[in-house]
C-alpha cells in the first residue's frame, strides 16, 4: 500500500508582466492512500495548479511556498533528479486536453516505450509489448497499428484513452487525473468513468481526481474538496458534500446543476468589491456584515466535515 | 525550484566554443596540427656546422607564380624554370643569356644570334638552334595570354619575314623593316625558350614547362601553391636552396600575417608588402627588408583637353605645389624616388630630370589660371591601383593642397571607380585628375613615348590627356626611322626634357620594389638582374 | 522587479544608447574638437594623447572628430535603405498575401528569384557597376533585401486573413482598404518593427563590408566603415587606435539596434512570456 | 502518394526561378558601363589598341550581336555546361568553377556546420537554462556576434589565433581541417547569433506546450525532454532559417575567401567584378542561384522528414 500525500500551507503565485498573480493561498489537505480523492471547483480556482505542484510541473514563472509530504519525502525540496525517478513511477499523471498531450512528431509507440525504459531496464521490444498489452486492456482492438500511428491521426476519445494508459504504464501507486472529462461529450464522459473505475479496481491505486464535473466526482470519489479562489472552502465525504452541502458556494455549485434546478450563482456584487473578508462574500446570499471584515477560519464539524464559513463559527 | 545543469557534455563544448570565440573547440581538436608544424621547422636544428639547405623555403605572393599550362610563360622568369635568349644587366642594357652574342646588318633588318653551347634542357635534351626555331613556330600559333607579359609575335617581332638556322648554334632573323632596338625588345619575357616537347598542339603547355633554368617545377596547384626543385645538371652557377614553395595569398594583410606567424619565410612578386607594413619590420632584426628598382612610374594624369588643365601654368603650378618627398615619406615610408621626367629610371634611356617643389610659386600660377571663380575638379581613383598603393591618402593630400590655396575657390571630389568606367570617363574627358601607374611594356620606350606624348597617340586619346605638341610629333617621326641607337637615345633625352617642362601628365614618383623576408633565410633580393632569380636564396641558420 | 520593469529597463538602455549615438552624429559640428577633414601631415599617426584624444590617422586628421562625424553616413544610409526596402516589401507582401491566386503566384516566383540571387555579390556588382555614390548603395541594398520583408508580410497577411473576424468585417461591408489599414496592418506592425531593427543592424555591417572592398561611402566624408577598412587596415599593427575607435562604435551601434529590436519584440510580442492558462 | 506530388510540385516551381536567375545574371553583366574589349586586348600584348583592333575583339567576344540573341546563345551554351571564356585571362570559366566550387562548398558547409552546432547548441542551452546566468551570457554573446562586421572579426581571429598563438594557420588550405576553422568561424559568426536566438525562441515556445508537461510527468531526464521532444518539434522553422543562411554564407564567402586566401568562387568573382569580367559574374550568379534553389528544394524535402503531418497528412500547408 502506498503512502499518503499531505500538503501543508501551500502558496503559489505567478510572476506576470503586470505583477504577481496568486493561484493558491495557504492550502492544507491530506490525500489518503487507497482512496479516490476529489477536488472540484470552477476553472481558475487553482485546483489544477495544486495538482501540478505535487509533481512540480508548474511553468518556471511560478513561485511555490509550503510543504508536500509523500511518505517521508518532502516533494517541494526534493532534488530534481530524485523527483524524476518518482514521476511516472510512483505518482502518475493523466493530463488535461489529451489531443495536445502527445508529441505530434513522434509515433505513439516511441512515447510509451520511453516512459517504460526511463524507469526499468526492459529492452525496447519488451516495453513495446507491455504497451500493446496495456492498450488492449483500454479497449484498443488493434493495439499494434495504433502504436505505429501519430497522435494527430487519432480521435479525441482515442487520445483520451491513450493518455490514460500512458499515465499508468509503470503501475504508479498514485494517479493524478487532471480534468479527464473536460470538453468531452456524454458518451465519452461515461467511457472515462469506466476507465477510471477499472484503473482503481485493477491496480487498486490511490487517485486524485481534479474536475469541475460534480456528478462524476460524486459517483467515483470517496471524499471531495471544494475550492474557490485558491482556498478549500469545504471538505468531506463525497455523497454528503454533494447531497448536503454546508458552504453557500458548494450549495450554489450543486444548485446550478441541470438535475438540481439550474439556479446559477449570482455574479459578484460590484458594491462589495475590495474587502478583506471572505472571498465568496460578493456572491454570497447568506453574507453578513461580519463576513466582509475578516476571512473565516476552517471549522471542523462533528461529522468530520470541514467548512470555511462564518455561518459555522 | 532551480533546475540543475544536466548537460555536461553539450554545455562544455558549446560554452567553451561560444565563450572563447571558437578557439576552445579549435584548440582541443587542433593542438596536434600546430605541434607538428612547429617540429617540422625545427626538425633539422642539429648543430652541424654545414647548414641543411634541403629544408623547404616558403614564399608568399599575391598571385600564382606558376599560372600553369594556359599561360604564355607557364611561370614567372624569376623562378628560374626557363631562360631567355637575351636578359638585361643592372643598367637595363641587353646582356647575353642563352644567346652569347648577336649582331645586325646596317639596315637593322637581319639579326644574327650565336647560341650558347654545351647547354641542356632540364630533361637532358640538348639546347640548340632547332629548339629555338621550334619556339618561334610555337609563337606563330597566335598571341598567348599571360598574367606577366603576353607573347604576340606581331608586337615582339614586328614584320618578321623568316627565321632559320645557319648552323647548329646560329639563328638568323630577317625583318621587313629596320628594327634598331630589336635586342631591347627581346629582353627577358621577349625571348623565352622552352623545350619543344612540352608544347601542346595549340601552343600551350601539355604538362610542366621544361626550360634550361636552375629550377624545375615539381608541384603546381593553381590558386594555392607551386613547388620548384633544384636542377642539378644546370649549365650555369647552380642554385643553393633544394626546394622552394610559392603560396598564393592575395590579401596583403593575410600575407603579412603569414610572414609574422613564421608560416612563410618571404614575400615576393608585385606589391609583395605595403610600405607601411615594411616600415614596421624594417628595424626588426628578425626580418630583412630589401629595395630594388621597378619599372613602374606613378603618374597624376590630367585632362589637358579642358579647363583648367589645358593651361600649361595650371599643370606646372600643380606640379610645383605637390611636395613629392612628403608623399613618399608619409605614405610610401620613403620607399620611392621623386619623379621629374616621363621615363622610368629603370629604363636604359633614362635621363634624370630636375624635380622642383615651390608651394608659393605653384599656388601663384594656379591663382593666375583660376582666380577666385568656383572650380569643381573631379579626381578619379581606379580601385585596382588604390587597393595596392595608398592612393586614397595621396589623393586626399592633393585635394587638401588644392582646396586650401587662399584667394581661390577650388573644390575637389575624389571618386573611387573600377578601371573600366574610369577609363571611359577619362576618354570622354569629363574628369580632371586621375592617379594611375604605368609600367615599361618593353625595354624600347618608343611605343610608350608615342602613345602618351604623340598627338595621335592612343593613350593620349584614351586617357583624355588632350596633349599635342608639333615638336614632339616631329621628334617621334624622326625616331621612327633612325637606325643609329645613340641618335635614338639623343631623341629620347629631348622627349624627356619636353615632358618635364610640358607635363602632358605629371610624373609623381618612380616606384621601388619592396620585398621582405625573415632573417632565417638570406640572399633574397627585391629585384634581380640577369638569370640569378632565386639561385642565391638559402637558409641562414 | 517584475518582467515588465526589466523589459522597460532594457528598452530604455538600448534606446538611450541609440539616442546618444544619434545625438552625437546630429550635433557633430559642435561636439567635434576639430574639423574632421583638416589634414596635418606633420602630426601623422600620433598615438592618443593630449592634443588628440584618440590620436590622428594616416593624414594627421583627428580621429575623435572623425568618429563623432562618422556615424552620420552609415546610420543615415542604413535607415534610409531599410525603410525603402520595408516600404517596397510591405507593398509587395500585402499585394501577394491579400490578393492571393495568380498575383501571389507571380510575386512568389519573383521573390524566389530575388532570394536565389546571392545578396552580397549582387550588391558588390551593382555598386561596382553604377559607381559607389549613396544612391547606388541604397538601390543595391533595397534590391537585395526587400524579399525578407515581403515574405514576412505575406505570411502574416495570409494568417490574419484567415481569422474569423476578418470575414466578419467583410460581412459588415468593409472595403478592402479599410480592412488592410484597420485590421491587417496593426497586426503585422510589431513583427515589421522587429525585422526593421534587425535589418538596420545588418545593413550597417554590409555598408562597412562594402567600404572594405573600396565600394562603400567615399572619402573624405568620415565614415566608420571606411575608417576600419580603408587605409587604416594597413596601419593595423603599428597604429591600432585607428581601428579600435570606429570598430567599437560600429559594434555599439549595431548592438544597440539589435538590443532595441529584442526589447521591442519582448514588449510587443505578448505571446512569448505569457503565463500558460491552467 | 502525397510525398511524390509534393516533390514534383516543388521541382516545377524551380524551373521558372532558375530561368529568372539566369536572366538576372545576364542583364547584370550587360547593364554595366565600361567595356572589357580594351582589357581583353591588353591581355594579349596589344598595349595601345587601334579602332580596328577593338572592333575585331568586340566581334570575337560576341558583343556585337543584339542583346536577346546574345542571351539565347549564352543560355544554350550554359545548358551544355560551357560558361564561355573569361575576358580577363581567357581561361575556360566552367573549368575554373569546377576546380573552385568544391572549395567554396567545403568552406560554406563547414561554416554552416559551425553555425548549426554552435547556434543550435547555444540556443538549446539558453532555452534549457532560461533566465540563468548562462542564458544571459550566451544571449549577449550571440547579440555581439550579430554586431561584428565579418572582415573585422576575421582580422581579429587571424592576429590572435594564427599570428600570436600559432594554434591555427593564417590562411590557405594546406593544413586540411585546421585551415578551415578560422574562416568558417568568421563566416558563421553572424549566423551563429541568429540561429541561437531563433532556436532559443522556438524551444522555449515548445517547452510551454502540453506534451512537454506530459513528457516530464513520465519522469524523463531533462536532456531527453529538451532534445528529444522540444528541439525535435522546433526543427521545421530552424531548417527554414538555415536554408536562408546558406544563400548568405555563399555570398559572404567572397570577402572571407579573399582574406583567408582560399581559392574559392568568392575570391574569383570578386576579382572578376574589379576586372569587368561579365561571363564570370554571370556564371557565378547562375551557379550560386542554382545551388541556392537546390538547397531550398533539399530543405523542403527535409520538411517531410521533420514534420510527419506533411508526410502523412499529404500536401504542404
Amino acid at each position: 500500500m502506498t503512502q499518503d500525500i499531505q500538503i501543508e500551507d501551500l502558496n503559489v503565485y505567478f510572476e506576470t508582466a503586470s505583477g504577481p498573480v496568486y493561484a493558491v493561498k495557504n492550502l492544507s489537505t491530506t490525500f489518503h492512500a487507497g482512496k479516490i480523492s476529489g477536488v472540484i471547483g470552477e476553472s481558475g480556482s487553482g485546483k489544477s495548479v495544486m495538482g501540478m505542484s505535487i509533481l512540480r510541473l508548474l511553468p518556471n514563472t511560478a513561485r511555490v511556498t509550503g510543504k508536500c509530504f509523500f511518505g517521508d519525502q518532502e516533494l517541494y525540496t526534493l532534488p530534481l533528479r530524485q523527483l524524476r525517478k518518482l514521476r511516472g513511477k510512483q505518482i502518475g499523471l493523466i493530463p488535461q486536453n489529451p489531443n495536445a498531450s502527445l508529441d505530434p512528431v513522434m509515433k505513439v509507440k516511441r512515447q510509451f516505450v520511453e516512459a517504460v525504459t526511463a524507469h526499468t531496464s526492459l529492452s525496447r521490444r519488451n516495453a513495446a509489448q507491455d504497451a500493446g498489452a496495456l492498450l488492449e486492456q483500454f479497449g484498443f482492438t488493434d493495439a499494434g497499428a495504433i502504436l505505429d500511428r501519430y497522435s494527430f491521426q487519432m480521435s479525441g476519445g482515442m487520445n483520451q484513452r491513450l493518455v490514460s494508459a500512458l499515465g499508468l504504464i509503470n503501475q504508479p501507486g498514485w494517479v493524478i487525473a487532471d480534468e479527464p472529462t473536460k470538453g468531452l461529450d456524454a458518451p465519452l464522459r461515461n467511457q472515462v468513468y469506466r476507465v477510471l473505475r477499472q484503473i482503481y479496481r485493477k491496480n487498486h491505486s490511490s487517485m486524485i481526481l481534479i474536475t469541475h464535473d460534480l456528478l462524476l466526482a460524486r459517483q467515483l470519489c470517496d471524499d471531495i474538496r471544494v475550492m474557490y479562489q485558491g482556498q478549500i472552502v469545504e471538505q468531506g465525504d463525497a455523497r454528503a458534500v454533494i447531497d448536503a452541502p454546508k458552504h453557500p458556494y458548494t450549495a450554489g455549485l450543486v444548485g446550478s446543476l441541470p438535475s438540481r434546478g439550474m439556479h446559477p450563482i449570482p455574479l459578484p456584487d460590484p458594491k462589495c468589491e475590495g474587502h478583506s473578508g471572505c472571498p465568496f462574500y460578493p456572491r454570497c446570499e447568506k453574507a453578513t456584515a461580519g463576513c466582509a471584515e475578516h476571512p473565516p477560519g476552517e471549522v471542523t464539524l462533528p461529522d468530520g466535515r470541514k467548512v470555511r464559513c462564518r455561518l459555522y463559527g | 525550484m532551480t533546475r540543475k545543469p544536466i548537460f555536461r557534455l553539450l554545455a562544455l563544448v558549446c560554452v567553451l566554443a561560444v565563450f572563447f570565440g571558437g578557439c576552445g573547440a579549435a584548440q582541443t581538436a587542433e593542438t596536434t596540427a600546430a605541434a607538428t608544424q612547429a617540429t617540422e621547422t625545427q626538425a633539422a636544428e642539429t648543430q652541424t656546422p654545414e647548414i641543411d639547405q634541403t629544408r623547404e623555403i616558403v614564399f608568399a605572393a599575391s598571385r600564382d607564380q606558376c599560372p600553369g599550362e594556359e599561360d604564355a610563360h607557364y611561370a614567372s622568369m624569376t623562378l628560374g624554370i626557363w631562360e631567355p635568349l637575351i636578359t638585361k644587366d643592372e643598367s637595363g642594357k641587353p646582356a647575353p643569356a642563352l644567346a652569347t652574342d648577336w649582331s645586325h646588318n646596317d639596315e637593322c633588318t637581319v639579326w644574327t644570334f650565336h647560341l650558347r653551347q654545351g647547354v641542356n634542357f632540364s630533361n637532358g635534351v640538348p639546347f640548340n638552334a632547332d629548339a629555338v626555331l621550334a619556339n618561334f613556330d610555337r609563337m606563330k600559333k597566335g598571341p598567348f595570354d599571360s598574367s606577366f607579359y603576353g607573347i604576340n609575335i606581331d608586337t615582339d617581332y614586328p614584320g618578321l619575314v623568316s627565321y632559320e638556322k645557319t648552323d647548329d648554334y646560329t639563328i638568323v632573323l630577317t625583318f621587313s623593316d629596320p628594327l634598331p632596338l630589336q635586342d631591347y625588345t627581346m629582353v627577358n619575357y621577349g625571348s623565352c625558350i622552352f623545350e619543344p616537347s612540352c608544347f601542346a598542339e595549340d601552343g600551350n603547355f601539355n604538362g610542366f614547362a621544361i626550360g634550361t633554368g636552375p629550377y624545375v617545377v615539381k608541384e603546381n596547384v593553381l590558386g594555392q601553391y607551386c613547388v620548384i626543385e633544384r636542377n642539378d645538371n644546370y649549365w650555369g652557377e647552380p642554385a643553393i636552396a633544394q626546394t622552394i614553395r610559392f603560396k598564393v595569398i592575395p590579401d596583403a594583410d593575410t600575407r603579412y600575417a603569414a610572414l609574422r606567424a613564421g608560416e612563410v619565410h618571404g614575400l615576393c612578386d608585385l606589391g609583395a608588402i605595403s610600405p607601411s607594413q615594411a616600415a614596421e619590420i624594417d628595424g626588426d632584426p628578425a626580418y630583412t627588408v630589401t629595395l630594388g628598382t621597378s619599372g613602374i612610374t606613378h603618374f597624376l594624369n590630367v585632362n589637358g583637353g579642358g579647363f583648367p588643365f589645358n593651361d600649361l601654368r595650371m599643370r606646372q603650378g600643380l606640379s610645383l605645389l605637390i611636395d613629392r618627398q612628403t608623399i613618399i615619406d608619409s605614405f610610401f615610408n620613403g620607399y620611392n624616388l621623386p619623379a621629374g621626367g616621363f621615363l622610368s629610371y629603370s629604363s636604359p634611356f633614362y635621363e634624370e630630370q630636375p624635380v622642383q617643389h615651390d608651394a608659393e610659386k605653384g599656388a601663384e600660377l594656379i591663382r593666375e589660371v583660376v582666380g577666385d571663380q568656383a572650380v569643381e575638379l573631379r579626381f578619379l581613383l581606379p580601385n585596382g591601383d588604390a587597393n595596392r598603393y595608398p592612393y586614397q591618402e595621396e589623393a586626399e593630400y592633393i585635394q587638401a593642397l588644392l582646396e586650401n590655396i587662399d584667394g581661390t575657390n577650388i573644390k575637389v571630389n575624389i571618386e573611387l571607380m573600377d578601371w573600366g568606367p574610369c577609363k571611359e570617363e577619362m576618354a570622354a574627358g569629363n574628369y580632371n585628375m586621375c592617379l594611375k601607374i604605368q609600367g615599361l611594356p618593353s625595354a624600347n620606350p618608343f611605343s610608350l613615348f608615342n602613345s602618351f606624348m604623340g598627338s595621335s597617340g592612343s593613350t593620349n586619346k584614351n586617357y583624355g590627356l588632350g596633349y599635342s605638341n608639333p615638336e614632339v610629333d616631329a621628334l617621334l617621326a624622326e625616331a621612327k626611322d633612325t637606325l643609329d641607337a645613340n641618335h635614338l637615345a639623343e631623341i629620347y633625352n629631348q622627349l624627356q626634357e619636353i615632358s618635364a617642362a610640358d607635363l602632358p601628365n605629371i610624373p609623381v614618383m618612380y616606384s621601388q620594389e619592396v620585398a621582405a623576408c625573415s632573417s632565417d633565410i638570406t640572399g633574397y633580393e627585391a629585384t634581380v638582374y640577369g638569370l640569378t632569380g632565386y639561385t642565391q636564396v638559402r637558409w641562414a641558420k | 522587479m517584475t518582467i515588465r520593469k526589466k523589459q522597460n529597463l532594457r528598452l530604455a538602455l538600448s534606446g538611450g544608447l541609440l539616442l546618444l549615438i544619434l545625438f552625437m552624429t546630429v550635433f557633430a559640428p559642435w561636439l567635434a574638437p576639430c574639423d574632421p577633414t583638416e589634414i596635418d601631415m606633420t602630426n601623422r599617426l600620433a598615438a592618443p594623447g593630449p592634443g588628440h584624444l584618440l590620436g590622428t590617422d594616416a593624414l594627421g586628421r583627428d580621429v575623435l572628430s572623425r568618429v563623432i562625424y562618422g556615424g552620420r553616413a552609415s546610420l543615415l544610409l542604413a535607415v534610409i535603405a531599410t525603410s525603402c526596402s520595408m516600404a517596397l516589401g510591405l507593398m509587395i507582401g500585402l499585394a501577394a498575401g491579400y490578393c492571393g491566386g495568380i498575383v501571389d503566384g507571380i510575386i512568389t516566383a519573383i521573390s524566389n528569384i530575388f532570394q536565389g540571387l546571392p545578396g552580397t555579390i549582387m550588391m558588390i556588382a551593382l555598386v561596382g557597376i553604377l559607381g559607389s555614390n549613396t544612391g547606388s548603395i541604397v538601390l543595391a541594398l533595397v534590391l537585395t533585401s526587400w524579399v525578407g520583408f515581403s515574405r514576412l508580410v505575406r505570411g502574416e497577411v495570409m494568417q490574419v486573413k484567415q481569422e474569423l473576424y476578418i470575414e466578419g468585417t467583410r460581412c459588415l461591408g468593409a472595403g478592402h482598404w479599410r480592412i488592410i489599414l484597420r485590421h491587417i496592418l496593426p497586426n503585422i506592425r510589431s513583427n515589421c518593427i522587429i525585422l526593421f531593427t534587425t535589418r538596420v543592424g545588418r545593413v550597417v555591417l554590409s555598408v562597412a563590408g562594402l567600404s572594405y572592398l573600396g565600394l562603400g561611402i567615399q572619402p573624405p566624408t568620415p565614415d566608420w566603415g571606411e575608417m576600419i577598412s580603408g587605409s587604416a587596415r594597413r596601419y593595423f599593427r603599428s597604429a591600432p587606435h585607428l581601428l579600435w575607435a570606429p570598430g567599437i562604435c560600429i559594434i555599439l551601434l549595431t548592438l544597440s539596434i539589435n538590443q532595441l529590436g529584442d526589447a521591442l519584440r519582448d514588449r510587443l510580442d505578448v505571446k512569448q512570456d505569457a503565463v500558460k492558462e491552467l | 502518394m502525397p510525398v511524390v506530388k509534393y516533390i514534383v510540385k516543388r521541382l516545377l516551381v524551380m524551373i521558372p526561378v532558375l530561368l529568372g536567375i539566369s536572366l538576372a545574371a545576364f542583364l547584370l553583366g550587360h547593364i554595366a558601363p565600361g567595356d572589357p574589349v580594351d582589357d581583353a586586348l591588353a591581355r594579349i600584348g596589344v598595349e595601345f589598341p587601334t579602332e580596328e583592333d577593338r572592333a575585331e575583339m568586340r566581334a570575337k567576344l560576341g558583343l556585337d550581336q543584339s542583346l536577346p540573341n546574345q542571351y539565347l546563345s549564352w543560355l544554350s551554351r550554359v545548358v551544355r555546361g560551357d560558361l564561355g571564356n573569361s575576358y580577363y585571362n581567357n581561361k575556360d570559366i566552367a573549368k575554373e568553377f569546377r576546380a573552385r566550387f568544391p572549395i567554396t562548398l567545403k568552406l560554406s558547409l563547414s561554416a554552416l556546420f559551425t553555425a548549426v552546432l554552435l547556434g543550435v547548441g547555444g540556443g538549446v542551452l539558453m532555452a534549457a537554462f532560461r533566465g540563468s546566468w548562462l542564458d544571459k551570457l550566451l544571449r549577449s554573446i550571440s547579440t555581439l556576434l550579430l554586431s561584428i562586421p565579418g572582415f573585422w572579426l576575421a582580422l581579429f581571429l587571424i592576429t590572435v589565433f594564427a599570428e600570436q598563438l600559432h594554434w591555427l594557420p593564417t590562411s590557405g588550405l594546406d593544413r586540411g581541417a585546421a585551415s578551415l576553422v578560422l574562416p568558417s568561424l568568421a563566416l558563421a559568426a553572424a549566423n551563429v547569433g541568429m540561429t541561437s536566438r531563433l532556436v532559443r525562441g522556438n524551444v522555449i515556445a515548445q517547452l510551454g506546450e502540453q506534451y512537454i508537461l506530459v513528457a516530464n510527468a513520465k519522469g524523463l531526464p531533462q536532456r531527453v525532454v529538451v532534445l528529444g521532444h522540444a528541439l525535435r518539434n522546433s526543427l521545421v522553422p530552424i531548417i527554414t532559417m538555415i536554408g536562408n543562411y546558406f544563400g548568405g554564407i555563399l555570398g559572404g564567402s567572397t570577402i572571407i575567401e579573399t582574406i583567408f586566401a582560399i581559392p574559392g568562387m568568392g575570391s574569383y568573382v570578386l576579382s572578376a567584378i574589379q576586372n569587368r569580367d561579365y561571363p564570370v559574374i554571370q556564371g557565378y550568379v547562375l551557379i550560386t542561384g542554382a545551388t541556392f534553389v537546390l538547397i531550398n528544394l533539399a530543405i523542403d524535402l527535409l520538411y517531410i522528414a521533420a514534420d510527419p503531418k506533411i508526410r502523412v497528412g499529404g500536401g504542404a500547408q
